[in-house]
């Protein structure tokens, strides 16, 4: 079953100079139950995707497109029916996580403020809950009456993946949360993502990263965007084995491979950087970078081609024009 | 503990800066050219005498060595002598002590208020765009105004077009300081221009300095957290404010310690019998005691209110516990 | 955060009722028994020896043995019945019969040399530089001055009235004997020291506001009621008034009875029909005093007596007045209007200044005399002396607004004759400096001309120390005559030495009279009249301490109520003070409108908040 | 939007809306100041200069005229002119239009005086103690809080007071050396946080010196910042001039807007309802600070986009 269903999204910024197409005609569905992962270069638009899911703010216009979380769509819901799901059914550990507390409050004091605010009315229930998911990431019960400033980054890490996930939301989104952290710690945020799933505690999680070789270990499907279009999406594990298009190809290709030699494996990088947003081609957006580039890349926009169950890839050489 | 180390530190640095701040001022004047004994007795009098110049050089002990004026000047320091004013003939401390209470009938009240109201306006201005397109300005308009412009401005408006309020002094002339209500009601009417000249300036830079802060702590992360996590307007603001308001503190707590020093050019302006005139008026007359004690007096307040505000902060802002427990 | 936003609010807002709800208590002072003065400079000290800056600490409360009318340069006895020279070198004062202190204990002449003995112990006074060998006294009201040698008589009788530097207020001595000297100098008879303050005169001291006003209050047991009438007021409330325009202020809405500010009198007496001034027409003010442009007289080319000469000729008084400052027209000679009343007929100043003087203004003579000296003019127009483009430094106060627009007046008529002047403006005590040590080449300054005698004046302006002889002019000559003026009582003598001075500063002009000062003066008649005008000059208008005894005091105590008919319109209070009253005349019987003297001016500096001591 | 050219800069900047109003007042009251004296025949002191044989004399106007008046001035030789007195005359009979214009010159000229030396002055102290550190930074920062902590309007007048003669360009040294430490302090923390970026350690590691360093790479990153604060020292320093002018301690050699000021009310120009006296100045010092402001928050949001409100 669905969780969310996002159909041809659109979401431009405003500038002065004209609208920067960051999310340009996306659609996607994260299932009940699953962990979706979305990758890409940074600024191909997968932060302002998620975004825009939890709160559309001036520069930021959406354009067209829905996004159906469990039956409603939330590019059309008022401000407080919006501001009401957020957080007890669609919560966000956000890129910041290691700021996102305030600085000058205690933490049990933020989590209290925010849980008044969807209708809670037990202080000490809230607080018991939060000393509880605490023990449960390894953190002491004391760090509720801490501030935030008294802990360590990557204790202030944890801290806030207990407060965005306290109210048990239905789906979490994870956005680069793991990107400033070392490997270690890396770990330790997948697996109390893991746990959390496990526990229940949230039944579906989207998972933002650039990083390929981690949504290997968490998703279950994943997507790739590219210049705020959707390049590729599937099963993880088809999508990294069997990558469709020549920039999950090249972008797989730029990723080091444990066991395998440096020497026998030469890394290469994507040549070029990614083309503004303000006024992309009419084709096909990659085609600039695309070691493969046909005549009409340039003009005809790629549709998404079915590759395989499930996976789907955007580019002219995998045909589709019947599609 | 680290409290304590931090604690030390500070009183170092504010030992420090308090020896270098009276130094200074002892130092000041007597690097300047011109004998003040000579001026002081040939403005009054036409032309001076060496008697007279002798007599008086001997009461300011201005005729011993500079090392020993200097060490003097700390004993004295240490036991209360402001030294002696030479154009007024009073202990400085004296004349402090009388001054001082009409500087802080003004300023007092002027600060807190205005500190209150414009933190007020500017936290509207900075959560509403609406309202601050056209409060903006209006609060530029007023940090923009020289104080004792607008001080004129009112004098004249009020005071003499319209002759609704006294704008000279602090009291009638025929009324002598008691407890009596004519007194206190003519206090009033004549403090509430020079409260008005300088509160609503003053609003201006508060509420400046508010809509700042809340527009900075309003981008901030947390603000933003709270925001995807549904928090409503209210509490995003409450969260900021408290923030925002906190280098607010810091300036109200300076503006207080700088007090004492007086608003020279309101003063001017209504005739207020505060410290700022008598600072400008040593100024004007290098009497080097009633300048010297003027402004050690500014210095150990502003220090004190400095010092206050470190320790104060110790407690209530965690960041700058963390900062000394951690070092 | 709203419920403070909310207190604060209200707490104005009532404030505000408060304020608006106007002030028109009774007061503890009735209006029509209290006089108001104004003091440039906060009452903080009441230290009759030095420092004390209450006005009538001098005059009202202790009493010197002679009064000075400052207007008329007469002494008036005051507490000495006479005072005379019985022999050459003994100066004898006998006491009024009848003297008491304000505690009740009488007033003797062990009194009288008790004071004269403890001004030198403190260290005020050196009478032996006068040349003061011993003080006798002869029985209980007469004390007999014995001097060694032939006195400086010219010097002595400025040692009768109390002045900056010169003379003694009569203190009890079985109140200051218990005083250290060397206490003195730090003591402010202000507080727990105030039962020192125990004086003969019409006033005691009833209260200082630190810094805002002090108040006197009437001694009903004075000794010179049965002389000098009992005072009017019964209060004397001397206000803090710190400048011109917050004075201003108070005249127009009569807050003020008198003072010595400076305002536009003629605005002022607009808005409040009951001022009054000295004069009725301009200056208004009483013109007391020249200022002098002084030449520094030991640097070429101002060494030149022809040079000095050009330059007086050019300046233009006239127009210095119109534009700049309020004075009168000068006279070339550097005397007061009281002292030219007074010597101008004896010495025929008008042969004189034929003779040997100059004329303002006179451009063309001025540009022939400099053409003589060789002084050519430049490209520019300029004169040059020794081939150099003569630009000369005039030195003033950076606070006196007066002077400044004086020096740029100047400035300006000496273009005409080709002289460049720089003003370079500084501060009062750097501008002494400046004139001590020589550093200038043209100055202003009052100091020599604000003097109550002929022999003063010249003393300070003429002799190698002279205390004003800022352009350090020596002639061997005038130091000749001030040696043998010094030694005279004669009038007749006086004069022929006067008439010899005059002569030589006609001839050598070491400083230029560029104009009049008037000492600044405005009283209000709603309350009090009978103020001293020109008409009748009985009393001073200078209400500043340290200058009680000269004048100030006869003037206060010749005030009459203004009755209770206030509603006296505009016409009568100018009419009851433009023609002297015979009240006025005979209540201040003994006065003398006589040749005027003295001086004034110190105002002038005085103009722009600068305070004086 | 990292990496926009100066140039797209300025032109953002035209665009925005407080920019452009600020920046338009101030270049109006810079020209003003410029070309002001065309329009009246009056010199500096407000008073009418003929020329006499190549040296000029001056002529005085009537007292306290109002705005617009016309008046005949008899000059030295006795010529009879017609004159306006575009703002009237003070007490002295000098014009107040041509003292309004040439005490704006002053002040105006003082307070970029001031501003500059304030802001090199911080800058230099900022980037030494940020870029060097250790015992350096220890005592330039004391010395700077020092300098933060004792009120500086009681600075001035203590040093003004002591300068027997007092230019502009004094004044403005006295101002500009009693504004330095906040901008000390702003930049050194601005520095310290530039001098850990990668192309520091690059140019250390190239071996440049410090000083090339702190001129080639850590300055040029700041330059936005300096420039605004410049902008509020110029402004702050206006402001500062005014009130010393204001209470005596002006310049003793030149006419500025303070100056105006404080004769106004030394001859009592409030009781006597000479509006034209003290009003102008005033309003000329206010709006000039307020466009700075604006100047200043039209940048900000230049420089900073997440500030743009429009």
């Amino acid at each position: 079953m669905a969780m969310l269903t996002v159909e041809d999204l659109k979401i431009y910024y405003a500038t002065p100079f004209g609208h920067v197409k960051a999310v340009d005609g996306v659609s996607f569905e994260v299932r009940e139950g699953e962990v979706f992962g979305i990758a890409g270069e940074s600024g191909c638009g997968k932060s302002t995707l998620v975004h825009s899911l939890i709160l559309r703010k001036p520069p930021m216009v959406h354009m067209g497109g829905k996004a159906l979380f469990k039956g409603r769509d939330l590019m059309r819901l008022s401000k407080e029916e919006s501001r009401k799901i957020r957080y007890t059914e669609l919560s966000i550990i956000p890129q910041y996580a290691m700021n996102a507390l305030n600085p000058t409050k205690k933490i049990k004091d933020i989590v209290w403020d925010l849980a008044r605010e969807h209708g809670h009315t037990d202080r000490e229930e809230v607080e018991r809950l939060l000393r509880e998911r605490l023990k449960m990431v390894k953190l002491s019960e004391k760090v509720a009456d801490m501030y935030p400033v008294e802990l360590s980054g990557g204790m202030r890490q944890r801290a806030t993946m207990v407060v965005s996930t306290l109210l048990n939301p239905d789906l979490l989104i994870a956005d680069e949360v793991t990107s400033a952290l070392d490997v270690t710690t890396q770990r330790v945020v997948i697996e109390l993502l893991h746990h959390f799933m496990r526990e229940g505690i949230v039944k579906s999680i989207i998972f933002v990263t650039h990083d390929l070789a981690l949504l290997d270990k968490i998703a279950d499907r994943m997507m790739i965007l590219y210049a705020g279009k959707v390049v590729e999406i599937g099963p993880t594990e088809e999508v990294i084995n069997e990558p469709s298009h020549p920039y999950t190809q090249l972008l797989l290709s730029s990723l080091p491979r444990m066991g395998i030699q440096y020497r026998k494996q030469k890394l290469r990088g994507i040549p070029g950087y990614p083309i503004s947003l303000l006024n992309p081609p009419k084709g096909c957006r990659f085609y600039t970078r695309c070691p493969y580039a046909l005549d009409k890349c340039p003009s005809e926009e790629p549709k998404l081609v079915k590759v395989g169950e499930e996976h789907y890839a955007a580019c002219h050489l995998l045909g589709g024009e019947d599609q | 503990m680290g409290f304590r180390r931090y604690m030390v530190r500070k009183v170092v640095v504010y030992g420090i800066t308090f020896v270098f701040a009276v130094t200074l001022n002892w130092l000041l004047p007597r690097l300047m050219p011109g004998n003040p004994i000579e001026a002081m007795v040939s403005r009054s009098g036409g032309a001076a005498s060496s008697q007279l110049i002798k007599f008086y050089e001997e009461v300011y002990g201005l005729n011993q060595p500079m090392w020993k004026q200097f060490l003097n000047f700390w004993v004295n320091l240490f036991h209360g002598d402001l030294g002696y004013s030479m154009l007024y003939n009073a202990p400085v401390s004296s004349i402090i002590k009388h001054a001082l209470p009409y500087d802080i009938a003004i300023l007092l009240p002027a600060i807190v208020l205005s500190w209150l109201v414009g933190n007020w306006l500017g936290a509207i201005a900075g959560k509403n765009k609406k309202y601050d397109r056209y409060t903006m300005p209006l609060f530029y308009f007023l940090a923009s105004m020289p104080y004792f412009w607008f001080a004129m401005i009112l004098v004249y408006v009020v005071g003499v077009k319209l002759g609704w309020l006294p704008y000279s002094g602090a009291y009638a002339p025929d009324l002598v300081p008691s407890l009596s209500w004519t007194f206190i009601k003519s206090f009033l009417s004549h403090w509430i221009l020079p409260f008005l000249s300088l509160f609503i300036v003053m609003i201006g830079s508060w509420a400046i300095g508010m809509r700042n802060m809340i527009i900075y702590e309003l981008e901030a992360d947390y603000v933003r957290y709270l925001e995807a996590l549904g928090a409503s307007e209210k509490l995003m603001t409450k969260h900021a404010y408290r923030n925002a308001i906190l280098p607010q503190v810091t300036g109200l707590a300076l503006q207080l310690g700088m007090m004492v020093a007086g608003a020279i050019a309101t003063e001017i302006v209504f005739n207020y019998p505060g410290i700022g005139v008598l600072i400008m008026n040593a100024a004007l007359n290098q009497d080097y005691f009633l300048l010297q004690g003027a402004f050690l007096i500014v210095v150990i307040s502003v220090l004190a209110a400095n010092f206050l505000i470190d320790i104060v902060y110790a407690f209530i802002d965690p960041r700058v516990r963390a900062s000394y427990t951690e070092g | 955060m709203k419920r403070y936003l909310a207190v604060a609010l209200v707490a104005v807002v009532l404030g505000s009722l408060f304020g608006l709800a106007s002030v028109s208590a009774a007061s503890e002072f009735p209006r029509n028994e209290t006089l108001y003065t104004a003091n440039s400079a906060p009452p903080t000290n009441a230290n009759p020896f030095q420092g004390g800056n209450i006005i009538g600490l001098d005059g009202l409360i202790f009493e010197p043995l002679f009064m000075l009318n400052f207007m008329t340069g007469q002494l008036k006895p005051w507490l000495a019945e006479s005072g005379k020279w019985v022999e050459p070198n003994v100066f004898e004062v006998v006491l009024r019969p009848g003297l008491t202190w304000q505690d009740g204990k009488p007033l003797t002449a062990e009194d009288v040399k008790f004071s004269f003995e403890y001004y030198q112990e403190i260290g005020l006074r050196n009478w032996s530089k006068l040349g003061l060998k011993e003080i006798k006294v002869v029985n209980n009201r007469t004390v007999d001055f014995i001097f060694s040698g032939t006195p400086n008589y010219q010097l002595w009788k400025l040692q009768l009235f109390y002045g900056w530097g010169q003379g003694v207020l009569i203190i009890p001595e079985h109140i200051f004997k218990n005083i250290d000297p060397k206490e003195i100098p730090k003591m402010t008879f202000l507080g727990d020291e105030q039962k020192y303050l125990v004086g003969s005169g019409p006033y005691k001291l009833y209260e200082v506001v630190q810094g805002q006003k002090s108040i006197l209050i009437r001694n009903d047991n004075w000794w010179g009621i049965k002389y000098f009438g009992k005072p009017a007021p019964k209060y004397i409330i001397q206000l803090y008034v710190k400048d011109n325009a917050q004075a201003a202020n108070m005249f127009i809405k009569g807050d003020l009875d008198v003072g010595t500010y400076y305002i536009d009198i003629v605005k002022a007496k607009e808005e409040n029909p009951y001022l009054v001034s000295w004069l009725d027409k301009p200056p208004y003010f009483p013109p007391v005093a020249p200022v002098l442009l002084y030449f520094n007289t030991k640097k070429p080319p101002m060494d030149n007596p022809q040079f000095r000469r050009a330059i007086a000729m050019a300046i233009n008084p006239k127009q210095i007045i119109t534009n700049g400052p309020i004075g009168g027209m000068p006279s070339e000679i550097p005397f007061g209007t009281g002292l030219l009343s007074k010597w101008a007929d004896k010495i025929d100043l008008q042969g004189l200044i034929k003779e040997y003087g100059w004329q303002y203004g006179n451009v063309e003579e001025a540009n022939k005399i400099l053409d003589q000296l060789g002084m050519k003019r430049d490209s520019n127009g300029w004169r040059t002396y020794n081939g150099k483009e003569i630009v000369l430094h005039l030195v003033t106060c950076a606070g006196c607004s007066d002077w400044i627009s004086t020096a740029e007046i100047i400035q300006n008529q000496l273009k005409a004759i080709g002289i460049k002047v720089v003003i370079d403006k500084y501060d009062w005590g750097a501008m002494m400096d400046k004139y001590h040590k020589g550093d200038f080449d043209l100055g202003l300054h009052w100091a020599g001309t604000f003097q109550p005698t002929a022999y003063a004046v010249y003393n300070a302006l003429l002799s190698k120390d002279g205390v004003a002889n800022f352009g350090n002019f020596t002639d061997p000559q005038a130091q000749q005559i001030l040696d043998e003026f010094a030694k005279t009582t004669d009038p007749n003598k006086e004069a022929q030495y006067i008439k010899q001075l005059s002569e030589i500063w006609l001839k050598e002009v070491p400083a230029v009279p560029v104009y009049m000062a008037t000492l600044f003066y405005e009283a209000n008649t709603k309350y009090w009249t009978g103020w001293p005008n020109a008409q009748n000059p009985y009393g001073v208008p200078i209400f500043w301490a340290k200058y009680g005894t000269w004048g100030t005091a006869l003037a206060l105590l010749g005030v009459k109520p203004a009755g209770s008919s206030t509603t006296s319109t505009a016409q009568t209070a100018a009419t009851s003070t433009s023609s002297p009253t015979s009240t006025t005349s005979t209540s201040s019987g003994k006065s003398i409108c006589g040749p005027a003297a003295i001086v004034g001016l110190a105002v002038i500096p005085l103009l722009l908040r600068r305070r004086r001591k | 939007m990292a990496r926009e050219s100066r140039l797209a800069l300025v032109r953002i900047a035209f665009r925005n809306r407080k920019f452009q109003f600020g920046f338009g007042l101030l270049a109006f009251f810079v020209i003003f100041a410029l070309i002001g004296p065309l329009f009246t025949p009056f010199a500096w002191n407000g008073l009418y200069y003929e020329n006499v044989g190549g040296i000029k004399i001056a002529s005085y106007g009537g007292k306290t005229l109002p705005p617009m008046s016309h008046e005949v001035i008899t000059t030295y030789t006795g010529k009879k002119v017609e004159v306006l007195h575009i703002l009237g005359t003070n007490i002295n009979g000098q014009d107040l239009y041509a003292r309004l214009v040439y005490g704006l010159r002053t002040s105006l000229w003082i307070a970029l005086l001031a501003a500059a030396i304030g802001t090199v002055l911080g800058i230099t102290i900022g980037l030494v103690a940020g870029y060097k550190g250790g015992w350096t930074d220890e005592l330039l920062m004391m010395f700077t809080n020092i300098m933060l902590v004792i009120p500086s309007i009681v600075l001035l007048v203590l040093i003004a007071a002591y300068l027997s003669a007092r230019t502009p360009g004094i004044q403005a040294l006295i101002i500009g050396l009693t504004g330095w430490p906040w901008v000390a302090r702003a930049v050194r923390s601005q520095t310290l946080s530039l001098k850990n970026r990668e192309f520091v350690h690059l140019a250390k590691l190239a071996g440049l010196s410090d000083l090339r360093i702190i001129f080639t790479e850590v300055m040029p990153n700041m330059v936005s910042y300096i420039f605004m604060a410049g902008i509020l020292q110029f402004s702050g320093a206006i402001l500062a001039s005014a009130t010393l002018d204001f209470i005596g301690l002006g310049p003793t050699t030149m006419v500025s807007l303070g100056n105006i000021l404080q004769r106004a009310i030394a001859y009592n120009a409030l009781q006597f309802g000479w509006w034209w006296w003290f009003i102008p100045p005033g309003l000329i010092i206010t709006l000039i600070i307020t466009a700075l402001f604006f100047i200043n928050i039209g940048l900000e949001e230049v420089f900073n986009p997440r500030l743009r409100r429009e």
